[in-house]
């Protein structure tokens, strides 16, 4: 039997959460270093797995495992893995590694931290190797569930003011709040989760009593039963993607967050949503995709504008961030929602973007964070002066954000505007580009705020650029971010060799599909 | 050398330096080894575009390209990039980095008031703009040109925020940024659009003939291209961002905004002209605005007191030129005058420099009579001064003329062509004027408050100057090469070719000339001069930018705030609704467990006898049924 | 007769015995409406017994007649405890624990 | 006429067991002086183990006194969760008994056992005499245990409203069962269902509105839970362990008794209306759990809704749904045992009283407890990993299967709000700041009943499908009978 590749990735995270449950609290060092070590182990995995997969060539899967965890009832555990797949592993790798090393400067409680961050992170893996959906399922909510602690416990809070028709409910929930925030992100997604739940059944029960995906791959599903389930995967996936009108516990969300739990969770966790609607909802129920496409689409791009839009309207850094993703995984929607290949590519390669791009602000933000306690940005100015890596840090995820050409991030947008225009519904390109232009104006005028201008005020002015992790860090995910926009194709080659396949099958089973 | 060998050491040594500055922080922080190493690759790459553009002198026949696959779809390639080596790259490249070494140079001395650390990342964003440039230049389709024309974006937004801590300049820098980015929307979905039509990125004969059949579309493309090049080419009613982006350092401006990146989009015209003219009314649409940008600029130019704007809106005024005469069908004439227009107006902006170095003043009050104290600058401003003004013999007469004949036959054709054709005839006489003002206010008459103590800079500032004045002078009597290169066989050059609209041209640049020293050197035209500005401080910061500051204001400030409004008080709220409703129903259902048996009791037998009336009922339903 | 006017007389009692627990406060008193629901089946199942089901009903009815008492036993126990706790039997009394 | 043979009784061998040990300690507890009594737990645990054994050693399939009792897969499955689910309690109750009771504990674990002994018997009753001596069987020693702590006002005002409430329900109960054997003349369930089935009457469907009201209590399904927090807080906790789990399932078989009889011929009957209260159930349950501050009084409200959930798998009325519904009694009746026993030891070892606030910083006072609390929670939340994921996923499995699509959506979308009152004991521990730092101190034996709660609930977590399996075959052809 060849080497359960796929299973060690999943299991470094956690067996090294594993053994620091048996650590004393004081053993800090060796939590950071067991940590760190799990990561990169993760990481060479998935770097080697994304090098195999791309010799191997294209169309299959690899490194199938496969046992049985209820055999009567057809539940394995099946993990393998596509190019969608690894270049997901190296999305995730990466982010871990960044997310690991920098939580190495947390002093409160590191060790219960590390081990729900590892455990999240081990569920992740799972997500986006499984190929039974029950397994699928499972990983899935194994990566949600400890956002909650990581947040309440490690969180910091914010105020909100109470107004409007709602201000009497705001009032009685503490908005604002990290318990707040953590409860309402834990709910809103596992009540996802809930009609992921029912789509699943259907499916099982509708396909001949299987979770494979494969399986159910082939099977034709009655459009009308598609017409059900579809919707359901996408907006219990889509939830957890930032889906409007669901996205609301995104912004309180991150903000509320820690550091390597927002890049984690903007990073990675939200890919998981979009995922989960390409992977399971587009490409398991065909006819479904094609008969919700429109709405998909539409609804993606108000998720594109909304996102800017409110994002302009913050004053507060890490929400202007938050919101920011709401509106990136808007355009990982419209790309899944196109059906064409450029489309789909497009998608996968803005999650890998997006991720590496918001980890790298998150990362920024919490840096900043982390000296001033202050997130609120009208309180900022003239950083750059004492901080002067960061900000180029910072302006360097900007320019992804918005889609400057050289950075991942165009090729990402640029991709699925493509695919906008050859769908059916070629309007979308439109807001789509709308939403990167406002992108451009706040992301770069925060920029200004924060890091231009005379000096920073007197109470900042011993600010202290990024120490050595954060450094580390910093590179990590700025190497990437520009790598990969240079010389897509490192991504792109992987990520193509799935898409047609899948895209075909769609449209093999669908009725009336663009060319 | 090979061809390909030379073209990546045009485009390449600038983005070696670039990367190796960007990573290798003490180097940056060295200040002059940056420079060094900056003004090296700028070299290496003008030796390497010059040697390519004289081998294109000697074969010009097939264009070269290298391309490899950058994007791939359904394991085909959907985008490449490379390298076009043909004659209209050749020449860009060599114009580019010549004018580049040039500012380069100059900014040794320039900026060597900045700390290391400044200047180590001046000459870094220097080179990674130059990179840029190149790339753009020889990019052998639409989308690598779109993203390299992104890039010099960039390079022009960090470059006028250069002097980041200054909120002028940061403005200016993000103005420069959203209007250019704005327009750029235009060649993203354009080159879209183009793609779902033709499925290439190229602008081959091939693909126009099919874009060509396709009705609109080659309309709708070229317009939304245009778009793109308002904003680059900073034409009416987008022009608006040129002005503050001289809060930069004065090479910059000289290189980004006047010779080079605002010339990118003439110069996307020129690469794509094929997809311009399957689209005639767009060309017609695109004469007329660089008409109207021709003239508007050059009136609002008269009233400028800061010789960088005036500056400024010159280079906004000749670009209005280059883009009419591309519109009126002159491919030779738009891109001539690109070439003569790079030399003579980055001298122009190099000499301001000089004096602004001198001065410590941009504003042309606080000069007067420097012709004085400071020779060599006066002797290059005038010149080029003159160049631009059309001077016979001077770089600039030729390719205006090539640009006004274009126009002059373009009447024939469409009766459209009447207005950019009488703007820019009435624009060489404003022209004229205006730069014969800067002259004189700035170089003759009495010295000035703060010219006293002016002297002319050292070696590294002057040779820049002298190196330009040498295409100034005779870079028109090049025109016939040029016009070789770009291989049109019906277009014909000639020295010594007098036409009436040249007549008439020439006429009209003296007597701008002669308006300037009466209307500023004689006591009578002060007054008449003054009176005039107030007209044209109104035009510049008038409608159109207060347009813009509007819409920003309005659609991007107040509407932000309603959606932000709505979506935490909104839809957030509609779901704290929910949360907090089932809060209140849990409170409230809490009320019915009252904690005395009997109750409980009570509330067993309503049960039942719930249950027994609903089961009679149904069983009446169903039995009924 | 009928088994209708027995089942009739059986559905009184019982409604009787709840009524009784609803209004009585005193424990004793709730007990007894127990016992009046308890032969209110117990009465049932002899009157089924008699109409049809045989000696079964009988047999169901011995049974469930020890089953009351056994009850009644535990649920007097019960009472102590609460009159040794609170010094009354009044059950409404014993509502410290609600909501 | 036959005499009995032992071997007659075969399928009733467990329960001979348990019944000759019982026995065997009451003439034990009494000769045993006060110092020794400690040891009666393990004499019920060895009688209740060695009754479990029964059940492997011999195959105790097949019918007893005509036909009264059936042994069944199910009945099989059932006892063995009653007795190794009893065992636990026990050893849960244990260090608490010897110090609350020192010298009346022989008669708690007597009690307990002869309640167990009744739920042991209800899992095979056909027969309405035998369910009816049974059920009180089990439902009398209850209210007993209830009352145990004589001195304790709290344990009192619990039992008084458990005992008024029971008896007026088994009233009810017998009530109903009266007109259903009325009407068919007989005593066998299967005959009664066959009747129901084939002459449907409004008296009929009076008697089993009356039967289902009579039971409802005893499950606690709405409106019909009111006593069930009362007598939760009020009672001790190690009781409570007991209580909260087992009666439950007890209660729910004789549910599967009645109602799946004869293809669920009386479910099937009053469907709407068990639809419509198994909904209120879900609903009701979790919406008085949100606002709980007592941790006891919260976990029993959120069993109400555990009950909905097993009301909706009883309701699918297929063999599938039976079997997942075994597999979900399995897990929650370990869960549930777990939680409370990590209530009994935080209130314990930590003082306070049972509120969510004495969970305050539980993680920094004893990391163990609050992580074995966690896995509790998660697992009556239905996340991945613990067993109370897999039953809520197959009974969503069955309940879809049968056709109830609405059902499924609506029971994980509240299955969601569930979380929140969850996750408020999961924020006490780990979010909140502890009131003291004194470290909790668990005695070894509730510990090791803690473990095996938790060795349950995440190994079964982990790899269901032996249970599954066996809850599956526990399942088959018991509808058609």
């Amino acid at each position: 039997m060849a080497f359960p590749i796929l299973s060690f990735i999943i299991a470094m995270p956690a067996l090294a959460a594993l053994i620091m449950l048996f650590l004393p609290d004081e053993a800090k060092t060796a939590v950071r270093t067991i940590a760190v070590s799990a990561s990169i182990a993760s990481l060479l995995g998935a770097i080697w797995v994304v090098r195999e997969v791309l010799a191997r060539g294209p169309a299959t899967f690899h490194f199938e495992e496969r046992y049985n965890l209820v055999p009567s009832l057809g539940i394995q555990y099946l993990v393998a893995v596509d190019g969608w797949g690894a270049s997901l592993l190296l999305l995730t790798g990466i982010i871990t590694f960044a997310g690991a090393v920098a939580s190495t400067t947390l002093e409160n409680r590191p060790r219960e931290f590390y081990i729900f961050l590892l455990g999240l992170v081990s569920g992740v893996f799972g997500v986006f190797v499984a190929q039974d959906l029950f397994v699928f399922f499972l990983f899935y909510e194994i990566a949600v569930l400890p956002m909650y602690l990581l947040i309440g416990i490690w969180g910091s809070t914010g105020k909100v003011k109470s107004e409007g028709p709602f201000a009497w409910a705001m009032d009685r929930l503490d908005v604002g709040g990290k318990e707040y925030a953590a409860m309402k992100l834990t709910l809103v997604l596992l009540g996802g989760s809930a009609l992921i739940l029912a789509a699943m059944l259907g499916m099982y029960q509708a396909g001949g009593h299987t979770f494979d995906m494969g399986q159910l791959a082939k099977v034709s599903f009655s459009p009308r039963l598609q017409w059900w389930l579809f919707p359901a995967l996408w907006v219990g996936f889509g939830a957890l993607a930032g889906l409007f009108p669901f996205h609301t516990w995104s912004p309180d969300g991150h903000a509320a967050a820690p550091t390597a739990v927002s890049m984690l969770h903007a990073g990675v966790l939200m890919k998981l949503g979009a995922f989960g609607v390409l992977r399971v909802g587009m490409v398991l129920l065909p006819d479904g995709a094609q008969q919700w496409a429109f709405a998909v689409g539409t609804i993606a791009v108000i998720n594109i504008v909304w996102g800017a839009m409110s994002a302009m309207a913050q004053k507060d850094l890490k929400y202007i961030i938050a919101y920011s993703s709401v509106s990136h995984m808007g355009v990982v929607l419209l790309g899944a929602a196109t059906l064409t290949v450029n489309g789909w590519n497009g998608a996968m390669f803005q999650m890998f973007a997006h991720g590496i791009m918001t980890a790298l602000f998150f990362s920024l933000v919490g840096l900043i964070y982390e000296r001033t306690h202050d997130r609120w940005i009208p309180n900022m100015g003239g950083f750059a002066k004492v901080m002067p890596l960061t900000a180029a840090f910072f302006t360097l995820a900007c320019l992804s954000s918005l889609g400057m050409p050289g950075t991942a991030g165009f090729v990402a947008e640029f991709l699925v505007f493509l695919g906008a225009w050859q769908s059916a519904n070629s309007w979308w390109a439109v807001p789509g580009g709308i939403g990167a232009l406002v992108t451009a104006v706040y992301v770069l005028r925060g920029t200004r705020d924060i890091f231009w201008g005379e000096g920073p005020p007197e109470k900042f002015a011993h600010l202290t650029d990024a120490g050595f992790a954060e450094r580390v860090s910093l590179w990590t995910l700025g190497t990437t971010l520009v790598v990969f926009g240079v010389w897509p194709r490192l991504l792109l080659d992987l990520i193509d060799t799935a898409t047609p396949v899948y895209l075909a099958a769609l449209q093999a089973h669908g009725a009336g599909v663009t060319p | 050398m090979r061809t390909l060998d030379l073209a990546l050491i045009s485009v390449f040594a600038p983005l070696i330096i670039a990367v190796l500055l960007i990573i290798v922080a003490p180097l940056r922080r060295a200040g002059r080894a940056a420079a060094a190493l900056s003004v090296g690759g700028a070299f290496a790459s003008v030796f390497a575009s010059v040697a390519l553009t004289l081998a294109r002198l000697a074969d010009n026949r097939v264009p070269e390209i290298f391309e490899t696959t950058w994007l791939p779809e359904a394991g085909k390639s959907a985008a490449t990039i490379g390298l076009q080596i043909d004659g209209i790259s050749a020449p860009m490249l060599a114009v580019v980095s010549i004018v580049a070494f040039c500012v380069q140079v100059f900014s040794l001395e320039y900026m060597a008031d900045e700390n290391d650390e400044d200047y180590g990342r001046y000459f870094t964003w220097h080179s990674l703009f130059l990179f840029s440039m190149q790339a753009l230049v020889v990019a052998p389709n639409i989308l690598q040109l779109f993203c390299a024309w992104e890039l010099v974006g960039l390079c022009s937004y960090l470059l006028i925020g250069f002097y980041y801590k200054k909120p002028s300049a940061a403005r200016a820098a993000l103005k420069a940024f959203w209007v250019t980015k704005f327009a750029d929307l235009g060649l993203l979905i354009g080159l879209i659009v183009q793609y779902a039509a033709v499925g290439t990125f190229g602008w081959d004969a091939e693909t126009v003939a099919k874009l060509g059949a396709l009705g609109v579309v080659p309309v709708a493309v070229a317009a939304l291209y245009f778009l793109a090049v308002m904003g680059k080419s900073a034409q009416f009613p987008l022009h608006v961002w040129l002005p503050d982006a001289m809060e930069g350092p004065t090479p910059v401006s000289a290189l980004l905004h006047a010779a080079t990146m605002v010339a990118a989009g003439v110069y996307l015209i020129v690469r794509a002209y094929p997809i311009f003219q399957a689209a005639p009314q767009v060309m017609v649409a695109m004469s007329v605005i660089g008409g109207v940008t021709a003239v508007f600029a050059a009136i609002v130019a008269i009233g400028q007191n800061d010789i960088k704007r005036v500056l400024a809106y010159s280079t906004c005024s000749q670009l209005g030129y280059m883009v009419a005469a591309l519109g009126a069908g002159s491919l030779f004439g738009g891109y001539f005058h690109l070439g003569t227009h790079a030399f003579f107006k980055a001298m122009l902006f190099l000499s301001a420099g000089s004096v602004i170095h001198a001065v410590h003043s941009n504003d042309l009050s606080h000069m007067g009579g420097l012709s004085k104290k400071m020779k060599w600058t006066t002797l290059t401003f005038s010149v080029g001064s003159l160049a631009l003004a059309g001077f016979p013999g001077l770089s600039g007469f030729f390719s205006k003329d090539q640009i006004l004949e274009s126009l002059w036959e373009g009447t024939h054709r469409d009766p459209l062509f009447w207005i950019p054709f009488l703007a820019c005839l009435a624009t060489v006489g404003i022209t004229a004027y205006y730069m014969s003002r800067v002259v004189f206010l700035a170089f003759f008459g009495k010295l000035g408050e703060h010219a006293h103590h002016a002297h002319e800079g050292g070696i590294a500032m002057r040779l820049p100057l002298l190196i330009l004045l040498v295409p100034t002078v005779i870079g028109g009597l090049f025109g016939g090469q040029f016009l070789g290169l770009l291989a049109l066989p019906e277009v014909e050059f000639h020295l010594t070719h007098v036409t009436p609209v040249g007549v008439v041209a020439l006429v009209l640049a003296f007597g701008g000339i002669g308006l300037g020293y009466v209307l500023n050197m004689t006591p009578a035209g002060a007054g008449l001069a003054s009176a005039t500005a107030p007209v044209a401080a109104f035009i510049e910061y008038g409608a159109v930018d207060r347009f813009w500051l509007g819409a920003y204001n309005l659609l991007m400030m107040a509407l932000s705030r309603v959606f932000a409004w709505l979506d935490r008080y909104v839809v957030d709220g509609m779901l704290n609704g929910i949360g907090a409703g089932a809060l209140t129903a849990g409170e409230w259902l809490r009320r019915f467990q009252t904690g005395r048996a009997t109750d409980y009791v009570y509330v067993v037998m309503l049960g039942v006898v719930g249950l027994t009336i609903w089961s009679q009922f149904a069983a009446l339903v169903g039995g009924s049924r | 007769m009928d088994v209708r006017f027995y089942l009739s007389l059986a559905a009184v009692l019982f409604v009787t015995g709840v009524y009784g627990i609803l209004t009585r406060r005193n424990a004793i008193g709730i007990m007894l409406s127990v016992e009046l629901m308890a032969n209110a089946l117990n009465l049932n199942l002899v009157a089924f017994g008699r109409y049809g089901a045989g000696a079964l009903g009988q047999v169901f009815a011995m049974f469930s007649i020890a089953l009351t008492v056994t009850e009644v036993v535990v649920g007097l126990g019960i009472v102590v405890l609460l009159y040794r706790s609170r010094h009354d039997v009044m059950v409404n009394l014993a509502s410290e624990m609600k909501r | 006429m036959n005499v009995p043979m032992l071997v007659d009784f075969q399928p009733l061998l467990p329960d001979l067991v348990l019944l000759v040990g019982a026995l065997w300690l009451l003439i034990l507890d009494l000769l045993m002086p006060h110092g020794r009594k400690r040891l009666m737990a393990g004499g019920a645990i060895v009688t209740l183990l060695a009754a479990a054994a029964a059940t492997w050693l011999y195959d105790p399939i097949g019918t007893v006194w005509g036909g009264a009792y059936l042994g069944t897969g199910l009945a099989v499955f059932l006892k063995r969760l009653f007795y190794v689910g009893g065992a636990v309690a026990v050893l849960g109750a244990r260090t608490h008994v010897n110090e609350a009771y020192a010298r009346r504990q022989g008669e708690y674990y007597l009690t307990m056992l002869f309640s167990i002994l009744g739920m042991s018997l209800l899992t095979g009753a056909r027969d309405l005499i035998l369910l009816v001596v049974a059920f009180e069987l089990m439902s009398i020693p209850l209210y007993v245990l209830t009352a145990f702590p004589r001195d304790d006002k709290r344990a009192t005002e619990g039992a008084v409203k458990l005992y008024l409430v029971g008896a007026a329900s088994s009233a009810t109960l017998l009530f109903g069962l009266s007109l259903l054997f009325g009407l068919a003349h007989d005593t066998s369930i299967l005959a009664i269902a066959t009747h129901v089935q084939a002459h449907p009457s409004p008296l009929a469907l009076v008697g089993a509105a009356m039967v289902i009201g009579g039971l409802g209590f005893k499950i606690g399904i709405f409106p019909f839970h009111m006593w069930v927090p009362d007598a939760y807080e009020g009672g001790h906790t190690p009781f409570i362990v007991f209580l909260s789990a087992l009666p439950k399932i007890a209660g729910f078989t004789v549910f599967i008794q009645l109602l799946l009889a004869r293809n669920g011929a009386l479910a099937t009957m009053a469907l709407a209306p068990l639809l419509v209260l198994s909904v209120t159930t879900l609903i009701a349950g979790n919406f008085l759990a949100l606002r709980q501050s007592n941790v006891k009084r919260l976990l029993a409200f959120s069993g109400v809704s555990h009950v909905g959930f097993l009301m909706l798998a009883l309701l699918t009325r297929s063999e599938l749904g039976l079997g997942m519904l075994l597999f979900y009694g399995v897990g929650y009746v370990f869960t549930n045992m777990g939680a409370f026993l990590v209530v009994h030891a935080v209130k314990n070892g930590g003082g306070g009283d049972d509120s969510i606030a004495s969970f305050d910083g539980l993680v920094r006072r004893n990391g163990w407890l609050a992580a074995a609390m966690l896995a509790f929670l998660l697992s009556l939340a239905g996340i991945p990993f613990m067993v109370g994921f897999w039953a809520k996923l197959f009974v969503f499995l069955a309940v879809w299967e049968a056709g109830f699509y609405g059902l499924v959506v609506f029971g994980a979308s509240i299955s969601v709000l569930a979380l929140f009152y969850y996750l408020r004991v999961v924020r006490a521990m780990f979010m909140n700041p502890p009131a003291n730092e004194a470290v909790i101190d668990v005695d070894p034996v509730t510990n090791t009943a803690i473990v095996l709660c938790l060795l349950a609930v995440v190994g079964i977590g982990l790899y269901p499908g032996p249970l599954y399996d066996a809850a599956r075959v526990a399942a088959v052809g018991f509808i058609g009978n």
